[in-house]
């Protein structure tokens, strides 16, 4: 037995890997979720905001990252929507305009309330990294001269009079990595205490530990977050749940519970073999 | 070895067989678009109507007008003549359960569209030639590779060309050029910045490296970047990792609340972190030999460092897995059109 | 005078920008200068795009192993280049119909955005997710408590992943409501003993000093490596005489 | 040389920093009761015009000061109010509230009508005007506004602003000390190394498995294989990880072992030449030097990673260095690397990677200990001379954090607000902080 998983060739792993994933997926399992305090933390910074209230939702991901962010980022705009804020959408990512378009996309089929330039604006990317952060933290238009369509930011109600992004009631930064949560902290949100929420992924969750809570109000900590997100908003905004994509998150803890698991397996296998040689003296 | 070949080929083989069946009987892997035609003049002239019924309400609120709204107005009309029949249309993603209208009948906007239909099969196979990576290195990886690598480098290029280039060093030094040409919504207030001179010699510069002689020119510009980019961190980690991040550690060791006196939770989490970024700072302190007190002390450190390594692992894991989860999404759902409990096609 | 001059254009750029710092008036200059970066690295493509093509062009000329991929990758590259480039298949802006080039490059339904959807995107992201199978097999075989350090790492890790899904409440509310009967003190007050609220408790606690101390010390090394550098200490990026 | 203008520029930065300390922010300020003055003084704009509408506008606000913004480049100016009266924190069910929001509007340089400058919420009883020119003067007025067709009366500020640009950020002072004290000590103890003290510092073992791992690859004929991370070189991490290729590139110029690095940006490529180049000259083996060994594959993460695996299991080479900023790769970079069986040495400043690292490599260079190897490797005892600099910087640290926290405990125990919690501020606001030299 210990021989055959001691030659184990590691092509089993990925095979049973991908079945852990793919079953529970197409089986549709759910678990319960209940919001823990950090994700808390970061629905009422949105929930507590006056109805209405400006936020720059800074969405920098990356198709290959959408995975795990795409529905904490759905969750973000449409508690958002639900509190009628204003929503100015930016980027520092290339790769994340389409991202952008696609959660504009549920604004413009849930609430078609929301009209462009009066409730939200798509500013979309500029190139410069933390570059950019730094010059919209104190003028706006000297980057941003026109939205994504082209149009003048002057002729747009939102923009016409916003000078800079200190004039936003909240940041809400959806991050993959760098430019991200720990450039927008150390160039906007600390020098010019501005209110400042994010999701990352779960690689990026623990360097923003340290932020939480003097310099960040709070972080979403990958897709279990994203999920209790979710529940925290159904729980107060019921009438979502007939919307099946609003439990995306949810929906994907199901496989994250057996993949979990199977990983757990394997290092327990994987150190009894260890054990067991260091005893016969092999290894 | 030997068996575990055999399993996969049995698996491949089943998995192509299933695919065949599902394809001919033409209940998956199509992709469909929403037709919308766009008129410029017809657009512009709405846009124009809806400025006139803000101008009438402001009039009947006896408000004064503001110069922006009839100034664009104005701007608006001026162009109204050269939009004279441009007409286009315009393609939208449709997803399968927009294939029918609310009342049930088919909707004509929507349409069969082979581009995305091919697209999403090269996307698919694509997929899995590189997932046989895992299997080991092969003719498929290999050429999938040779796409991404080619393909992506090209985005990139095309992607700095458009926003590093044109609008960045362009937009700035010749701005009315760019006006007229690619970037007509660049604002009239944009004037010629002649400080991009410098970017643009600098770049000069750089590409001095193709010429035959003094390549070494090339040294300049990389010497001015590396050096704004070692004084630009130097204060900016400074000030936020270094100051901020002790600001953040001074707390009280003892909490203690007039109301509910003391705090023994929060007590002890603030003196645990407080040891615990102590002896990490002293683990990292090269002046000592990791001996006597100042090795105990480090030892405690690594203990923290790796219990913050564990715990990143494990959220990273979560992660990673949320990944698979999004590739699966789209081979069975997108792709594959399984229905998947939770999502209503 | 190929080293020396390079020195201290790098350290006098280095010192105005620190001083900028300090400045109001020059607090700007930092971000231009990145501005600036970002603009030179864009042109540099030219050398990064031209030394790829080179590098292949050698691989098919002289029929080195795998020269069939070089042409592969080179078509992909030129292909992707020529489509992105000129806007193929791209409409103009809505609010500039009269100006035909004003659409933007990643348009929907443009030849710039297929290419980005049905190729990079799908290549790009399944290699990221081949990421899980990794872990999959490190954890099989690179995770080992080969020491206490080792020990320490894994044993967070299994308490992170159960925490984080429902599966560590399942196995742990259980434990506690059986730790309550025996001691009979209420559940609440045992909560804390619940796997996802340790998590809660390592992220709050431990990682929260272990990355201080790590952000710390790497906050120290930048400025010492960057003083090195601006002041010509450490110049091996800086190459030689000749 | 170089040496000397550093000092220069340094100097200078600190005569800078004394000539500012003596500038405080001009302050030009003025309240009064608005109403009766406020419509006499400014002429009336168009909330006056449409006055009186039907229905009770709301009060308007009272005592409007316009002051200089301090520490900006003369182009901000706060406009301060107390609230309108109907203005209430909270309003009772069923009410609306009275008072929406309030227009800041302004007057530049006493032209005739007074335009909008922003707007405030309700409850908010101060705006910033960042849109300000120092050769301008600015009139402000402020308006309750309930909703469109009911705003309150204009309150003005009596006397004109114009905002004054500071030559010395004073918010950045302490943090100039600070500055001053770490970069003092690394330059400090570099010019003592130079005259020949002798330094101790500890081992690092990560530093000593990069000579043995050269060393390995040499002997199975096989390459070697250096990754300076996926950003470019306008990343600390990257010109670290540049700095180590230097050395690697040196000995693997020594044993004569031949070295590969795929990069992801060009000028990462660019800069990797000339340091490996001059690593071989330095060497003497110039003529081992291969421009191509040192290549730019993709600037995209995963094309890159693609590349770089591929090259991996088909070139297979005995030893990997992955030296600088990493993200999600690291783990299919080291993954791959243990399947073919290669010593792998790690260094990174990115957390979130270490862990992988930590698990999957031979020997990590964990945070500081990353930038510490160049010095190391060196073999240059000068260079040595910034550790110590970095333990002076360290030792600041611990001693601020015990300081702090001892005075911090004391001020919980006493309870009340006294002289201790005013020690805490000051330190936490004020040296740590940005509410300037002194409370």
């Amino acid at each position: 037995m210990s021989d055959f998983f001691r030659n184990l060739d590691r092509r089993w792993i990925f095979l049973v890997m991908g079945l852990s994933v793919a079953i529970p997926m197409l089986m549709g399992v759910v678990f319960p979720e209940e919001p823990s305090q950090e994700v808390l933390d970061v629905f009422n910074a949105v929930e507590d905001l006056e109805d209405g209230s400006n936020i720059l939702m800074a969405y920098d991901y990356d198709p290959a990252s959408k995975g795990e962010l795409e529905p904490m980022a759905a969750a973000f705009v449409r508690h958002c929507a639900e509190k009628t804020h204003k929503l100015y959408f930016i980027t520092l990512w290339p790769a994340a305009i389409p991202m952008l378009q696609k959660n504009i996309e549920i604004l413009n089929r849930e609430y078609p309330e929301y009209t462009y330039g009066e409730h939200y604006v798509n500013l979309g990317f500029r190139p410069g990294n933390e570059g950019v952060i730094k010059v919209v933290v104190t003028d706006l238009k000297k980057l941003y001269g026109n939205d994504v369509a082209g149009t003048d930011l002057n002729e747009l109600p939102m923009t016409a009079n916003l000078k800079n992004i200190q004039g936003m009631d909240l940041i809400v930064n959806v991050s993959a990595g760098t430019p991200g949560t720990k450039e927008w902290v150390q160039y906007a949100g600390t020098p010019f205490d501005i209110k400042m929420v994010a999701g990352v992924t779960g690689v990026g969750y623990t360097p923003l530990v340290p932020y939480v809570p003097a310099q960040l109000t709070g972080v979403l900590g990958a897709i279990k977050a994203a999920a209790e997100y979710e529940e925290a908003v159904l729980q107060n905004y019921p009438e979502l749940r007939k919307n099946p994509a609003t439990q995306e998150g949810l929906r994907r803890m199901g496989p994250q519970l057996v993949a979990h698991m199977l990983i757990i397996t394997l290092i327990i296998i994987g150190n009894i073999i260890f054990f067991m040689d260091r005893k016969r003296g092999v290894a | 070895m030997k068996n575990s070949t055999i399993i996969w080929l049995v698996l491949l083989v089943v998995g192509g067989g299933y695919l065949m069946f599902r394809t001919g009987s033409g209940s998956m892997g199509r992709a469909y678009v929403r037709h919308e035609t766009f008129d410029a003049k017809a657009s512009f002239e709405e846009q124009i109507q809806k400025l006139d019924n803000e101008e009438q309400k402001d009039i009947a609120d006896g408000k004064k007008l503001p110069e922006a709204k009839s100034a664009a107005r104005e701007r608006l009309e001026a162009r109204l003549p050269d939009l004279e029949g441009i007409t286009w249309t315009k393609v939208k993603s449709a997803e399968r359960g927009e294939l029918t209208t609310d009342a049930g009948q088919p909707d004509p906007a929507v349409v069969f569209s082979w581009s995305r239909t091919i697209g999403l099969w090269i996307a698919a196979l694509g997929t899995f030639a590189i997932m046989s990576f895992l299997w080991g290195d092969n003719v498929f990886y290999k050429l999938a590779e040779a796409v991404v690598v080619g393909a992506s480098a090209a985005y990139a290029m095309v992607v700095g060309f458009w926003t590093g280039i044109i609008q960045n060093l362009f937009g700035k030094l010749i701005p009315s050029v760019m006006r007229d040409t690619v970037l007509p919504g660049l604002p009239s207030s944009q004037h010629t910045e002649w400080i991009y001179i410098i970017p643009l010699v600098l770049s000069v510069l750089m590409l001095w490296r193709l010429a035959p002689v003094g390549g070494w020119i090339s040294r300049w510009p990389l010497a001015f970047f590396i050096g704004a980019t070692a004084g630009i961190r130097l204060v900016a980690y400074l000030d936020a990792d270094f100051v901020q991040q002790i600001a953040n550690t001074i707390m009280p060791l003892i909490v203690f609340d007039n109301k509910q006196g003391l705090l023994i939770g929060k007590s002890i989490g603030n003196i645990v972190i407080v040891i615990g970024v102590l002896t990490c700072l002293i683990y990292f302190f090269f002046s000592f030999e990791h001996t006597g007190a100042v090795g105990s002390a480090a030892r405690v450190g690594i203990f923290f460092l790796m219990i913050t390594f564990g715990a990143g692992f494990g959220f990273t894991v979560m992660g990673r897995i949320a990944l698979i989860s999004d590739r699966f999404n789209f081979l069975f759902y997108d792709w594959l059109w399984l229905p998947l409990p939770g999502i209503d096609a | 005078m190929k080293r020396t001059v390079p020195l201290v254009i790098a350290a006098v750029t280095g010192f105005i920008l620190i001083a900028s710092y300090f400045i109001p008036y020059a607090q700007s200059w930092g971000e231009e200068a990145m501005i600036w970066f970002d603009i030179l690295a864009a042109i540099a493509f030219v050398l990064g795009g031209g030394n790829l093509l080179k590098m292949h062009l050698q691989k098919i000329s002289n029929r080195r192993a795998g020269w069939g991929f070089s042409i592969v990758t080179i078509s992909a590259f030129l292909i992707t280049l020529f489509i992105g480039l000129s806007k193929m298949g791209v409409n103009p802006a809505e609010k500039f119909p009269e100006w035909s080039w004003s659409g933007d490059y990643l348009q929907e339904g443009g030849g710039f955005k297929w290419m980005y959807d049905f190729i990079y995107l799908p290549l790009a992201a399944t290699m990221f997710s081949l990421l899980a199978f990794y872990i999959a097999s490190a954890a099989f075989r690179a995770f080992r408590a080969k020491n206490t350090e080792a020990l320490i790492l894994l044993g967070t890790a299994f308490i992170v992943l159960f925490g984080r899904t429902y599966a560590g409440i399942y196995v742990s509310q259980p434990i506690i409501d059986g730790l309550a009967s025996i001691t009979g003190a209420e559940v609440e007050s045992l909560m804390s003993l619940r796997l996802d609220r340790i998590t809660s408790t390592i992220t709050q606690v431990f990682i929260l000093a272990g990355n201080r101390a790590i952000t710390i010390g790497i906050a120290l090394g930048i400025v010492s490596l960057s003083l090195k550098v601006l002041m010509g200490v450490d110049r091996s990026y800086l190459g030689s005489e000749e | 040389m170089t040496d000397r203008v550093s000092w220069t520029v340094a100097l200078l930065a600190i005569a800078v920093a004394v000539v500012g300390l003596s500038e405080r922010p001009a302050m030009a300020q003025a309240t009064l009761d608005n109403k009766s003055e406020a419509k006499a003084e400014s002429p009336p704009v168009e909330e006056a015009e449409t006055e009186p509408k039907p229905g009770n506008p709301p009060q308007p606000p009272s005592d409007v000061t316009a002051i200089d913004r301090p520490d900006d480049a003369g182009t901000g100016i706060i406009v301060k109010w107390s609230l309108s009266p109907d203005d209430v924190a909270k309003v009772d069910e069923g009410q609306t509230r009275k008072v929406i929001r309030y227009e800041i509007l302004r007057q530049v340089d006493g032209q005739d009508d007074f335009t909008l400058a922003g707007e405030a919420n309700f409850q908010k009883s101060s705006f910033n005007d960042l849109k300000c020119d120092p050769n301008s003067s600015y009139i402000y007025q402020v308006v309750a506004v309930e909703n469109e067709d009911s705003k309150s009366t204009p309150a003005a500020a009596a006397t004109e602003v114009s905002p004054v640009m500071q030559w010395w950020d004073t918010r950045r002072t302490w943090f100039l000390v600070i500055l001053l004290m770490v970069c003092g000590a690394v330059i400090q103890f570099i010019r003592l190394a130079r005259a020949g003290r002798s330094l101790k510092v500890r081992k690092i073992a990560g530093l000593e498995a990069v000579n043995e791992a050269v060393g390995r690859a040499t002997e199975m004929g096989r390459s070697c294989l250096f990754i300076p991370g996926i950003l470019d070189i306008n990343d600390m991490q990257t010109v670290a990880g540049i700095t180590v290729l230097s050395r690697v590139a040196g000995l693997a110029a020594e044993y004569g072992a031949s070295l590969e690095v795929p990069t992801s940006r060009s000028l990462v490529m660019t800069t990797a030449r000339e340091t490996v180049q001059a690593a071989y000259l330095g060497a003497g083996r110039p003529d081992a030097y291969n421009e191509d060994n040192i290549y730019y594959l993709t600037d995209e993460q995963f094309g890159y990673v693609a590349g770089v695996t591929g090259t991996m299991v088909r070139d297979k080479p005995a030893a990997c260095f992955y030296m600088g900023a990493f993200f999600a790769e690291s783990l299919i970079l080291a993954e791959t690397g243990n399947s073919i069986g290669a010593i792998q040495v790690a260094g990174t400043a990115m957390p979130s990677q270490l862990p992988f690292f930590v698990a999957a490599c031979d020997y990590t260079l964990i945070g500081e200990e990353f930038f510490a190897a160049s010095a190391y490797l060196s073999g240059e005892e000068h260079q040595l001379g910034s550790l110590k600099g970095q333990d002076v910087g360290k030792m600041i640290g611990v001693t601020l954090v015990v300081v702090g926290c001892l005075v911090a405990s004391l001020a919980s125990l006493s309870g009340g607000d006294n002289a201790l919690h005013d020690v805490v501020s000051f330190l936490t606001d004020n040296v740590l902080g940005d509410k300037g030299f002194l409370p």
